[in-house]
């Protein structure tokens, strides 16, 4: 039986830190930042973004949400609409799969993420001298002109399975396999399973009351759900309508 | 999509597509290939001048394209519609009975009735031996004088009704020379010699499409008349008297002999 | 006159009034400018990547996208000209034939070199046809795009080898006839693949499904945005060829065409454009109390945003749609060459906006709940490759009046000899 | 045969048109598509085994463990260490790229002698002449280490001044030290006992201490809970990340925690809702409030939040002693959940040594802040690692980077326990490199070497019997059979804990409620203020130039 690798992300426990963000950059071999580079042209398959109740002052509450590839199971939009089958779901895993050396960088990919969970490379990757030496040997890095995304840390899921077929297994052990984001977060708050087992504890947590996806109305059936008990949040994300929010991108 | 793609498999979504624009492209492309093929074999079955000619006869001015009945006098006013090819006329034998009123001042450029002419200013003799003797008739010598340089087909080489039959260079102008008939080159003269081809044509030539008698006349006299009016374009007159001066593109080097030229020999 | 202007006289149609050599190389030198200035924007992009233009991960199609959209409806005139003269013999239209295919030959070639631009790995721009996905509008769009481009190349030579140096060329002139058998052929490829082309444009967006504010329901694989681009291609087709007539007119200072020339485009237009202004309106309908609203997102919220407000709507839908759809089809106000070429310009705005709402617009709403809405402005490198384009398109069209019988008029008379 | 120009372009095209059917364009198209994918200018990481090492961090003193994923033999990848006994396997947010920062480009590999690029003979010799002049001050960052050991003895030796620059965290614990007599070293928050903890501005969830200690604390017992085990209550002018999240959070004016604590102080003890009688502020409660910007009612409130689910602990981001007072009053000063005395099993050398007034010249180690602005008179020979740019120093001296030093890790300023570790130099020290302890062996090789003081400090920990060593599994000190096995167990990346001393007491009085601190160092806001190196690594951008999720550091090179 095939997996389906996803998480559930406890929005309660996110503090905003980004350690994700640095850790999902290291070892996927994201380049720094281009001198020129925004919070709208950087690199960041794994991103937080600051929520806030919209209110100033003493009343003003703010949470931090992190956003990755949703890995939508159901009509995958950036897959169905990728001319030269770049993308592509994995049916053994449930990843949705960005082929760099595919990619001609059209974009419409990126048009197509309701998530904004997609990336062009603006600028040629560039390291300073010598931290070249600091890549992660097993990801490969992309080059200007092309798409990336999340892809739940492909290489340790093939580390996985190496090691599964070394020891004669046909399934990965799933300790074996924890995405660089997963594994950095200082509070636990990014639970990552397969959805796929009824009796994972994450499976479990996203049936959980407290559990809810972005934008689920649109019925792509994202793999990254969300919990919060503070009904601010909640209502907050359950909005999908795009009526003017106070979201700080200062 | 195809084969060569990881994880394979024909969809209908593939069927409709790849056929639809299959269709597509094989039709463009058939569309191309068979244009060019048709071009290849009218050049291989000499239908290519003849198609040249008509294309070309279809641009002519209305002032140039008039029928060698109305030119002789037998009508008043008459186009040609068949590329001046008399051959195919159905009304040839018609107008050709009716009679002809040619204009008398031909501002001396001769002819004879001996001879038949091209409306590209050649003209054709019949000889003893069965070829035609083809040579350039007075009024394109007038223009021309002695050319520069005359570049005439080998000898069997075959030329095309219509076709180039030899070129010349004139102070600077290339002159093509349209053939009046088809037929084998046997023999090549120059300026010098009283023809400049001799044309063997293959089996029993229909030359209806030939001007001759009170028809050259009308038309040369025509021929005067629009020459006269290029050449006051460009401000020159021709000499008084009413005598086409030989030699004109030596001694008007000022005026506009592209156009003049290209009237001349029908050749835009 | 100077040996230049000799030389160029010679390749100029012997009974063709145009202007000076001098004239004309003045008119050309601003557009070549414009030209190089593109040439050297797109060249920065190549060499440096796409952080040249203000593009962003956001609004990762920007200005280009929109104008190719634009300009592809605008070249609808191509395809649709050729269609009714050969297809539905409507032999009065064959005036504007050649500047028909020359317009559409200009925005589609023009559209594919800014795509070229726009791809970030333009080297593996190929991939489409060697790993197409068959369910992407794209794949879609880069096979009926590269066809129809052959199609108009194949429409476009033979106008080409009638120009006066060229046609004495003999297998040249006979290839000419050759291929004018086959126009209608082309044309029924070209009317097929073209009319493909502007729907999965107007699919591209459609399909949407994570943009509430571009996707649309529709019939099969097609969203309504598929048909509803077809039509209001057609509909401005006729009227930007009108405009396209109208200024060679009032820059050479000939009459090109008979004005009931005009008033055809124009009816045809007209009838068009109010089938377009029905259906968009029961599209809208349909989607502001179906659509959206089954995707989770309040329709009316688009139009919060400043300034994209409910009069973007309006303005698409009367002015710009109902307005021109009436004076062109009223006689009263078709008579008017005024109003005619109002209406012409009118519609073209009306197209503009329709396809800059679907481009811009879809992605500076926010979809995220949290997402802000977003601004664009596109950079100077954009603005001028752009530029280019249009500059390219002047000068061909410039170049192919100058140089090619444009108009039936300009040939003279010799109009109804029977050739064979 | 004669070329006419008409055969040149029939020949032309006709070549034209057979190329396509040859198979040149076609390979060429996806040659030229291979090299799109092969571009010589983008790096493509080292291929090779990959190994995994286990090591403490050494750029703060919280010494955090890391999983280093080795390649090459170089760092490629830094993880926490799952079952860490400090850090639960958390670091703090940077960290995660701390392996890129060796090849900052702000690394420093020259010696520079006022802005000049100079040699490290020339500094040896300026070095030594100043030496034979006078007096030298020594300044350590980080006090504890075996390299401290060198630098204080040779402070001591040339009639000099060991002087030590505690970091934001030890400057917290500076009052209890003073009002209970114990070095501040041996001072730490018993967090895991603690049931409210009342943060002045301490950016408890952004690193503050050993990061995962308290996150992780935190995340089991607060996230998202109206009604959490460990209540977290953040006072902060600004709604900072850790205010964002806290159980309360309280705006107060910026500059006035000293009046809010006063405040508080006496609402607690006018409302009889401490044991403690006094000393009370000299401010009422009505000035306090006025100058906090916070209705009384909401202090009052405050401080019933602060009593009414012990214990409570007041954490302070800096040494505001009359903020500090508060714990004293709380009763949190060496009680469970409070501030907790820990264990001595490694002995500190007497910090005391008498300091002249001038100097001749002063030794900054590297583990300094680059923040310290060094002493204006003398000559200065500061070691860095990187340049954090404006120097003040006249001479700047290239120390070893990341993972390239042998180092040891007492214990973390904010434990609660006493701890050891050893970092390993699992990178070669570059050979334009010196540590300031080096360095001063260099001048006098009598000096101790931080070789031998790691060993004798194993020693100390095997003799002590206290404790228990965290490598993959624990094992009790009591179990080893030599000091070698478990210094060897250390520098695999073990770390070793202590017990909490038996017996001890921790009591502090106070007399008078203390003035807050005149020259109290301010606060550290910026979310980078935990973060010891004078750079960041360039992955950091992704924080504040990429995201909006944080702000741009406003003081530190990027």
């Amino acid at each position: 039986m095939s997996a389906r690798y996803g998480m559930v992300i406890d929005l309660d426990r996110c503090t905003g830190c980004g350690a994700c963000m640095i850790a999902c950059a290291s070892e996927n071999n994201v380049p720094p930042a281009a001198p020129r580079a925004t919070w709208r042209t950087g690199i960041t398959p794994m991103l937080v973004h600051t929520l806030s109740n919209g209110k100033e002052g003493v009343d003003r509450r703010e949470a931090f949400i992190p956003i990755a590839c949703m890995q939508c199971e159901h009509e995958t939009p950036c897959v169905s609409v990728c001319p030269q089958q770049a993308v592509e779901l994995d049916k053994s895993t449930g990843i949705v799969m960005q082929m760099p050396q595919r990619c001609l960088g059209c974009r419409y990919c990126m048009t197509a993420c309701p998530y904004h969970a997609r990336y062009f490379n603006w600028w040629d990757p560039q390291w300073p001298p010598g931290m070249e030496h600091s890549l992660n040997p097993g990801v490969s890095v992309r080059m200007r002109g092309v798409v990336e995304k999340c892809n739940m840390c492909h290489a340790r899921y093939h580390d996985a399975l190496q090691k599964a077929a070394a020891a004669g297994k046909k399934k990965i052990d799933l300790a074996d396999y924890v995405p660089a984001c997963v594994e950095a977060c200082p509070t636990g708050a990014i639970a990552f399973g397969n959805l796929a087992d009824p009796n994972d504890p994450v499976t479990m947590a996203a049936k959980s009351p407290d559990a809810f996806r972005l934008l689920e109305s649109i019925g792509t059936e994202p793999k990254i759900h969300y919990k919060t008990t503070q009904a601010w949040i909640r209502a907050l994300a359950d909005r999908n309508s795009g009526r003017p929010t106070e979201a700080q991108h200062v | 999509m195809f084969p060569w793609t990881d994880g394979f498999h024909w969809t209908p979504t593939h069927i409709i597509f790849l056929s639809l624009f299959g269709a597509a492209l094989l039709a463009i492309l058939s569309t191309a290939v068979w244009g060019l093929w048709n071009t290849l074999n009218a050049f291989r079955k000499h239908l290519a001048a003849a198609t040249c000619w008509r294309q070309n006869f279809g641009e002519l001015p209305a002032t140039e394209r008039r029928c060698r009945h109305e030119l002789a006098g037998r009508v008043p006013s008459r186009l040609c519609d068949h590329a001046f090819d008399c051959r195919t006329c159905p009304n040839y034998e018609k107008l050709a009975a009716l009679p002809a009123n040619a204009p008398a001042s031909l501002a001396g450029v001769s002819y004879s009735d001996d001879l038949l002419y091209h409306r590209g200013h050649t003209w054709v003799r019949s000889d003893w031996d069965g070829t035609f003797a083809v040579g350039l008739d007075p009024f394109a010598q007038h223009l021309v004088g002695s050319p520069d340089a005359v570049q005439l087909p080998e000898i069997c080489e075959e030329v095309e009704s219509e076709g180039v039959a030899w070129t010349m260079v004139k102070n600077g102008h290339k002159i093509r020379v349209r053939a009046p008939l088809a037929g084998t080159v046997i023999s090549t003269g120059g300026p010098d010699r009283d023809f400049y081809l001799k044309i063997l044509p293959h089996g029993q030539p229909n030359l209806r499409h030939l001007l001759k008698g009170p028809e050259v006349a009308g038309w040369l006299a025509a021929e005067v008349v629009r020459l006269q009016m290029q050449m006051s374009n460009g401000k020159t007159t021709l000499a008084d008297g009413g005598t086409l001066m030989p030699d004109l593109m030596d001694n008007e080097p000022g005026a506009d002999w592209d156009a003049v030229l290209e009237s001349t020999f029908i050749d835009r | 006159m100077s040996e230049t202007a000799l030389i160029d006289r010679r390749w100029i149609a012997r009974d063709a009034e145009r202007a000076s050599t001098a004239r004309f190389l003045l008119w050309l030198f601003p557009w070549v400018c414009l030209l190089l200035l593109g040439i050297y924007a797109a060249g920065l992009c190549f060499y440096y990547g796409l952080n040249q233009t203000n593009m962003d991960n956001r609004f990762a199609f920007g200005m280009w996208i929109f104008l190719d959209l634009s300009i592809i409806a605008m070249g609808a005139g191509a395809f649709f000209t050729g269609f009714l003269v050969y297809i539905l013999k409507q032999t009065d239209l064959k005036p504007v034939l050649n500047t028909a295919v020359v317009v559409g030959l200009t925005c589609y070639s023009g559209a594919v070199a800014v795509l070229m631009v726009d791809v970030g790995q333009p080297l593996r721009a190929w991939f489409t046809f060697w790993y197409p996905n068959t369910h992407s509008m794209l794949t879609e769009v880069t096979f009926c795009i590269s066809c129809y481009l052959l199609v108009l190349i194949l429409e476009y030579i033979p106008v080409l080898v009638q120009n006066r140096q060229l046609r004495r060329v003999p297998s040249f002139l006979v290839f000419e006839h050759q291929a004018h058998k086959l126009v209608p052929v082309l044309a029924g490829v070209g009317a097929f693949l073209s009319f493909f082309h502007q729907g999965s444009l107007g699919g591209l967006y459609g399909v949407l499904r994570g943009r509430p504010f571009a996707y649309r329901q529709g019939f099969a694989i097609w969203p309504s945005t598929f048909f509803l681009f077809i039509l209001s291609a057609i509909a401005v087709g006729p009227s930007f060829l009108m405009l396209v007539v109208a200024a060679a007119e009032k820059i050479t200072g000939q009459t090109l065409v008979d004005f009931r020339v005009y008033r055809k485009l124009g009816f045809i237009s007209g009838v068009l454009l109010a089938i377009y202004v029905a259906a968009k309106a029961i599209d809208t309908y349909v989607w502001l109390n179906v659509t959206s609203p089954r995707l989770g997102f309040g329709p009316w919220d688009y139009y919060s945003y400043w300034p994209f407000s409910s009069t973007f709507l309006f303005a698409a839908t009367v002015p710009l749609g109902l307005l021109p759809a009436i004076l062109f089809i009223v006689p009263r106000t078709a008579r008017h060459r005024g109003l005619l070429l109002l209406a012409a310009a009118l519609t073209c705005c009306g197209v503009l906006l329709n396809r800059f709402v679907m481009t811009v617009q879809t992605l500076a709403l926010p979809t995220l709940p949290f997402d802000p809405f977003l601004k664009y402005i596109p950079s100077w490198q954009e603005v001028a490759t752009f530029g280019g384009v249009l500059a390219y398109g002047v000068i061909v069209y410039s170049l192919s009046y100058r140089y090619l019988p444009m108009f039936e008029a300009t040939k003279g008379e010799a109009k109804n000899v029977s050739l064979d | 045969m004669k070329f006419s120009r008409r055969d040149l372009l029939i020949g032309t095209a006709g070549v034209t048109a057979g190329i396509v059917f040859t198979p040149v364009p076609w390979k060429l198209l996806g040659d030229v598509s291979i090299w799109s994918q092969n571009w010589s200018w983008i790096p493509q990481p080292a291929h090779g085994p990959v190994e995994t090492t286990l090591s403490p961090c050494t750029l703060c003193a919280a010494g955090c463990g890391m999983r280093v994923r080795m390649a090459a033999g170089f760092p490629v990848g830094i993880s926490g260490v799952a079952n860490h006994p400090l850090t639960k396997g958390a670091l703090c947010t940077l960290g995660y790229a701390a392996h890129q920062l060796n090849w900052h480009p702000a690394r420093l590999l020259r010696v520079r002698h006022s802005g000049r690029a100079s040699s490290w003979p020339e500094a040896q010799a300026a070095f030594a002449a100043a030496c034979a002049e006078g007096p030298i001050a020594v300044m350590d960052g980080r006090p504890g280490r075996a390299a401290s050991v060198a630098l204080e003895t040779f402070a001591a030796k040339h009639n000099g001044s060991y002087q030590t620059v505690p970091g934001p965290e030890t400057q917290a614990l500076a009052p209890y030290a003073a009002w209970s007599g114990v070095p501040a070293s041996t001072l730490g928050y018993d967090l895991e006992n603690a049931r409210t903890i009342v943060s002045f501005g301490a950016p408890l969830l952004d690193g503050w201490g050993t990061p995962g200690r308290f996150t992780r604390l935190w995340s089991a017992r607060a996230a998202g809970q109206s009604d959490p085990q460990l209540r977290l209550i953040q006072i902060e002018p600004v709604l900072s990340h850790t205010a964002a999240r806290a159980w309360r959070w309280l705006a107060v004016r910026e500059g006035t925690q000293g009046a809010l604590a006063a405040a508080l102080a006496r609402v607690l003890v006018e409302e009889h809702l401490v044991k403690a009688q006094g000393p009370l502020p000299e401010m009422t409660l009505e000035q306090a409030a006025v100058q906090a910007g916070l209705p009384i009612a909401e202090i009052r409130d405050l401080a019933h939040a602060m009593v009414e689910h012990g214990p409570t602990v007041v954490i302070t981001s800096d040494g505001d002693p009359a903020v500090a007072a508060l714990n004293v009053l709380l009763g949190a000063v060496g009680t469970p959940g409070g501030i907790i005395l820990k264990s001595k099993v490694i002995p500190r050398h007497g910090a005391a040594s008498t300091a002249p007034a001038k100097f001749r010249a002063t030794v900054i180690d590297a583990s300094v802040p680059w923040d310290l602005i060094p002493p204006a008179q003398g000559e200065v020979f500061r070691f860095a690692t990187w340049d954090g740019g404006d120097s003040k120093a006249d001479w700047l001296l290239p120390s070893p980077g990341f993972l390239e030093e042998l180092t040891d890790i007492p214990t973390a300023p904010t434990s609660a326990t006493e701890t050891y570790a050893i970092a390993t130099d699992l990178l070669a020290q570059p050979q334009e490199t010196q540590t300031a302890a080096q360095f001063l062996r260099k001048i006098d090789a009598s000096l101790p070497d931080v070789d031998k003081s790691i060993h004798a400090r194993c020693e100390q920990i095997f003799q002590a019997r206290l404790g228990t060593i965290y490598a993959g599994q624990s094992k009790p000190v009591a179990q080893f059979e030599s000091a070698a096995k478990l210094e060897e167990q250390l520098r695999k990346g073990g770390v070793w804990l202590s017990e909490p001393p038996r017996n001890a007491t921790l009591h502090c009085a106070l007399k008078i409620w203390p003035a807050a601190a005149a020259t109290a160092p301010a606060a550290p806001t910026d979310w980078t203020s935990t973060w010891a190196p004078p750079v960041l690594p360039p992955l950091a951008a992704k924080l504040y130039q990429e995201s909006t999720v944080r702000e741009a550091p406003a003081r530190r090179l990027a």
